[in-house]
């Protein structure tokens, strides 16, 4: 067991921070510490142009696709000092830590070259389809369908929860493509082009009062026969393999974000003299435990990844997360007391840490809420029963 | 002994959960939140034609003279829909702190045009709740009071600052009064500023300012139990009705028992109330340890049901167009408002002997 | 509403008071304080004769049978006279809280004249025999037969958790006295005496050291054929009913134990410092709101009973005592500190304090465990599905 | 940067692993339980035919020469075995003191024989755990430790004061040892009475007592992960096998979330305990963080699920027959033994710089 970097790999954190120094004191000053998802796109695009023209937009993918070959620890350090200089959050997340990943592995090579070097590059935004009104937990219910027409697919139905479908390019999506298939069978895992008269994105308002969050509609939508991953059918298949890929080395850049929101509490608390308060200390520390620990689970986790161990903890990571950052907007708020509550400026609008407090709501729930995730650890990782499924509509 | 409600008061409660079940409705409420958080139709037929603005305030001074039984029956059923009303301000605050500690021309003056809802007042704790404060001396009030609920729509203000509790009028030379965007827009703050407003002195400062914590402390509390009963009927309503996994979610054990953990809850957060409102009308010794004892029980209450409304509904609690956000911030600004669970539940430390010699 | 008492039951306050002083400061000072329930057997039956003698021990029973004929409002105050005079754990508690008030509404008229009055005086001591070794929680999965030979039940089986077996005269328990029935039917409850060679009670040591449990044997044991309650078959609606005696005036009584455990909290914590302990304070606010919850809840649901009404609050309250006195004991060692955890006396002998941390755990177990508990919230409260039965054995 | 066991602490590991499930019996435990709370067969074993009593001695003071992370690979097996040894004592409090604030002859004189497990040490630090108190002056111990673990099995002590660390042997004139019962009958207190006890100073008191607090709040830490492990495998297989309602109760999904939520805990805890090990060994400035934080988390983990164990078993998880209460004392006295988790998290706060000035 070791913690500590090689010379070597602190060397390479050298050439990271210096280089991502240099592009938020100079050109990027503007997005730097940025929080929002959704503010700014167009220059986070221009960001993503440039962390792909310098290399340094999908660090551990083979420099063949547009990636540097990092390895596992460099990943880390970059992961690390990324968000210590303030980056604002990828705009393309979704293309560089769920559909680069996925479509590395189980794409064809055709495919590889065709999509994985524009994500690298940032000329190519993702996001996901997988969510269905009738099918939030239920990934198996998947209504949409899609046939083939000619050297097309054409699909039909209706996906929620599409983040950042607005700015995006591309969407993955899961299409029942057997009629008369039921649960996991007959599915597939489409590619489609976003920029078309039959994909419609309507934004949700969230109880924030912002609208990150879209449905999407296909509606005849319609993308080349050779934009599917794996084979028809395979659908169930690939997508479970990437919700392995939530967890990779992006969760460590997710901390880094957390991590600046707790220092934004701290420093509130001490502002406010809060920080006196025996109470809050103690949540403050329970905070600072829970996000330490939830780098070295990741740590522990990719260590074992990279021996082609799969540690079955990796399985407890997003209830940790997402309950964490729940509790975080609470003490938040807790902290901020009734000024919290209010702005003096336009509507809705509320600052970081309010703003948190409503956001992170939503956290135990995408991707799996935190009830799915019990069931997952009790039954994959404790060997327990399986929940029966019913026979409901 | 008996805890249950009187013929009276269960006719009380009815005639408030018809009146607020009919007319409360989401989209009203809704509405008001976009305007100033008043829904002014409903606020008219509550006062007005019901009467019920007055329900703690004498038969002589023209409310309805009846006790804390009555105005937690009223809280507690406005709650349950996250009521656009300034019920709170007016009844629970500023109502109390005229009728505890105004001088019989006070009273007369202010208490009938509060019952019959001509005039909406609010009330402002300054000092004690961490803002900047303010000082009332020779009849003049300086300084600010931060979080004034429905300030912005109040026509008449009791200001309770450590040296006296002072009335200004809405129209007084000085008063500055913002608008404040809050979180929960059924019950929006205003800051206000004093300027060197003259304003005019209640005259028993100390017994207006008990009054108005004592009855504001069991109005926020009454309101968090009517708002955590309501979370737990819709997240039960929806576990029965949403299939996922080809079952109802309410038919998932663990689903089931978080429901069940906030009945318990709530039962316990309903005695708290209601044994708060009697030890007050009955002027028990115990009083102050059940008011602080409810505010912090229910506020807790609240805020747990109201996040397991969100969690338990999945991806559509989180959408602005579903109602779960009004009562989650609500909840929010209930446990906020006039003292925190943990300073209530510090009062409740002090008046169970700790720190008492050993 | 109202809370307070009339001048008359003041009255009636006073006397009870009085009378409770001038014994438990005269014959009975030896037993006044006392907490355990098994110590000082023989000086506690002697407690339940003086009771019965005075009329002071089944106050809200018929005088026909030896109570008082007392109004809800007089139980309230001797239960709370009681406890506040320091009177001890009563040693026929399941006879004077389970077993009579049964007797009272599913015995005959002989049976009543049978078995109640020697109750009230403190003749006949009881104890319930209810779970069985693979039937913990589970009622309907009662193996412990009976069935009729000339005049007697003759019962084969065995119980476990009969409390206070060791001092008792009689055992009421449930048997299957139909062959091959299943689940809720074909058991019948039946009153048997526990001075025979067929029974034979053996103590199960807790991990308190102590041994207030037992398993019950039943081996050829007989009763008399006139000694069930209902019809042969009726066991189950008897045992539900008696489930909501658990319910009772009797609540009040054990509050007021539970009132001088906080008491002993509360002392502990300012003679060694940890009042002052901000978060220790916080706690012990929520058990002294806690208590009073359960106070005020019980009065709503005596006071709806008395009116006819079943209060569904009601399914709440063992879980609520339950984990209070859990969450209790917990805090009590968090005030004791290493104190607690060590004495300087003979073995396993460990104050009331530490005892309680101890004994507390079983207190969310007996009785219907905590998941139990919710269970029967949720379906009879809420109206939610009843959980499946399986078929495994 | 590699956050797995390497082959060699594989091999320990697997090691102690074997050796503890076929040694560390329930029964031996019990029969040590019922004497004095060491299983002398077992460390006899354990320390002279494995050499493990030295793992984090140096090989030329007759240690293995190892660091923490071999030290807590032995605890947490221990610890999931309730094995009744002298293994936080000797190993983890005593020896580290002396090994860091030992002059070379006072090393090489006791740590050999604490390395081979010819002797057994114990450690008390007076003053800071809010017992009456010691002094040590001119080579003279007064006062009394009250809280000593495996104190009456002890043959050596190292006693820490305000004024320094002192080592006294068993047999010396004045030293009082009373064995007490204690809850956790694994790992029994004594309390030690010093009368003007003759004591050998440490030559560097404060080197002693940080190392002796690291490691043994380390140990602790370690021992807690392994228990609760030990619960929650327990609890699963009992789940898996125990029905009721005509279904194995691990098919209930309020079981299934709550041995989920057992698991994540735990799972957090691993990493603690073996980030803090790391930070000790490469002498991290996160070390002192990442202790505190081991402690605290890994003992609430351990508190909450050897409750868990106990009530998920029903009511034969209550009875002393069954191990569970073996767990839930040594939870107990792993959270109040030199620190509780909320003293261990104050000072995280601290080191959060929740003290710096805004």
């Amino acid at each position: 067991m070791k913690l500590g970097f090689s010379p070597e790999e602190e060397a390479f954190r050298a050439e990271a921070a210096a280089w991502l120094k240099s592009e938020l004191e100079g050109a990027f000053a503007d997005v730097r510490g940025l929080t929002s998802l959704i503010e700014m796109p167009e220059r986070r695009r221009d960001w993503e142009h440039r962390l792909g023209e310098a290399g340094w937009s999908c660090v551990g993918w083979p420099k063949a696709y547009g990636g540097r070959d990092a390895t596992l620890a460099q990943q880390v350090i970059f992961a690390e000092e990324y968000a210590r200089a303030g980056a604002p959050p990828r705009l393309n997340h979704i293309g560089v830590e769920l559909a680069g990943p996925t479509i590395l592995a189980f794409g064809s090579e055709e495919q590889k070259a065709r999509f994985l070097p524009a994500i690298a590059r940032g000329e190519e935004i993702w996001c996901q389809g997988y969510s269905e009104p009738g099918a939030g937990s239920d990934l198996a219910n998947v209504r949409t369908k899609a046939w083939r027409e000619g050297d097309d697919w054409v699909i039909e139905g209706q996906k929620v929860w599409t983040s950042l479908a607005q700015f995006s390019d591309w969407i993955f999506a899961i299409a029942r493509t057997e009629d008369g298939s039921k649960g996991p069978k007959g599915l597939s895992f489409l590619l489609v082009p976003v920029d078309q008269p039959g994909v419609t994105v309507r934004p949700i308002h969230q109880i924030t009062g912002e609208a990150e969050f879209n449905e999407t509609f296909f509606d005849g939508a319609r993308t080349h026969a050779a934009n599917i991953l794996g084979a028809p059918g395979d659908g169930w298949t690939v997508a479970m393999g990437l919700l392995g890929f939530e967890r990779g080395v992006s969760t460590l850049a997710q901390q880094m974000g957390f991590r600046n929101e707790l220092d934004a509490v701290i420093a509130a608390a001490r502002a406010n003299g809060e920080a006196k308060n025996p109470l809050i200390r103690q949540r403050i520390a329970k905070a600072e435990i829970g996000l330490k620990l939830m780098r070295y689970g990741a740590l522990r986790m990719l260590t074992d990844a990279e021996g082609g161990r799969l540690n079955p903890s990796a399985l407890t990571y997003k209830i940790q997360w997402a309950t964490w950052r729940r509790d975080l907007g609470e003490l938040a708020m807790d902290v901020l007391g009734q000024a919290g509550e209010t702005v003096a400026g336009h509507e809705h609008a509320f600052p970081a840490l309010p703003n948190l407090f409503l956001y992170s709501r939503a956290d135990t729930i995408y991707g799996g809420t935190n009830e799915i995730q019990r069931n997952i650890i009790a039954e994959r990782a404790l060997g327990l029963p399986r929940e029966p499924r019913g026979d409901l509509k | 002994m008996h805890f249950a409600f009187t013929d009276e008061q269960g006719m009380i409660a009815e005639t408030a959960k018809t009146f607020f079940a009919e007319n409360a409705t989401s989209e009203r409420t809704r509405t008001a939140m976009a305007d100033t958080g008043v829904d002014k139709l409903l606020w008219q037929t509550f006062a007005a034609e019901l009467g019920l603005a007055g329900v703690a305030i004498p038969e002589v001074l023209g409310g309805v003279g009846l006790g804390m039984v009555e105005l937690a029956i009223l809280a507690e059923e406005a709650g349950r829909h996250t009521a656009a009303l300034p019920l709170l301000a007016s009844l629970a605050l500023a109502a109390p702190a005229i009728l505890a500690g105004g001088s019989d021309e006070q009273k007369a003056h202010l208490l009938p045009r509060l019952a019959s809802g001509e005039l909406i007042a609010s009330f402002a704790a300054v000092n004690s709740d961490g803002t900047p404060g303010a000082m009332f001396s020779d009849g003049t009030l300086t300084g600010a009071a931060l979080h004034v609920p429905h300030g912005a729509s109040a026509d008449l203000f009791v200001v309770a600052t450590n040296n006296g509790v002072a009335i200004i009028e809405r129209g007084a030379p000085g008063l500055g009064i913002t608008p404040l965007t809050s979180m929960d827009q059924t019950r929006p703050y205003a800051r206000l500023d004093f300027g060197g407003v003259a304003a005019e002195a209640l005259a028993n400062p100390r017994e207006a300012a008990n009054a108005a914590f004592t009855t504001g402390w069991l109005a926020i509390a009454a309101d968090a139990l009517g708002g955590a009963q309501a979370c737990l009927d819709h997240t039960v309503a929806y576990a029965q009705e949403r299939v996922q996994f080809g079952r109802s979610i309410g038919s998932f054990q663990a689903v089931k028992h978080r429901l069940a953990d906030m009945m318990i809850a709530i039962e316990q957060a309903r005695s708290a109330v209601y044994w708060a409102a009697c030890a007050i009308d009955e002027e028990s010794d115990e009083a102050p340890f059940a008011v602080h004892a409810a505010k912090a029980f229910a506020c807790d209450t609240y805020t747990h049901c109201a996040g397991e409304m969100i969690q338990l509904h999945g991806g559509i609690g989180f959408t602005w167009e579903h109602d779960a956000h009004l009562y989650f911030k609500r909840a929010r600004s209930n446990a906020s408002l006039l003292g925190t669970p943990d300073w209530h539940r510090e009062q409740v430390a002090g008046l169970a002997g700790l720190d008492e010699a050993a």
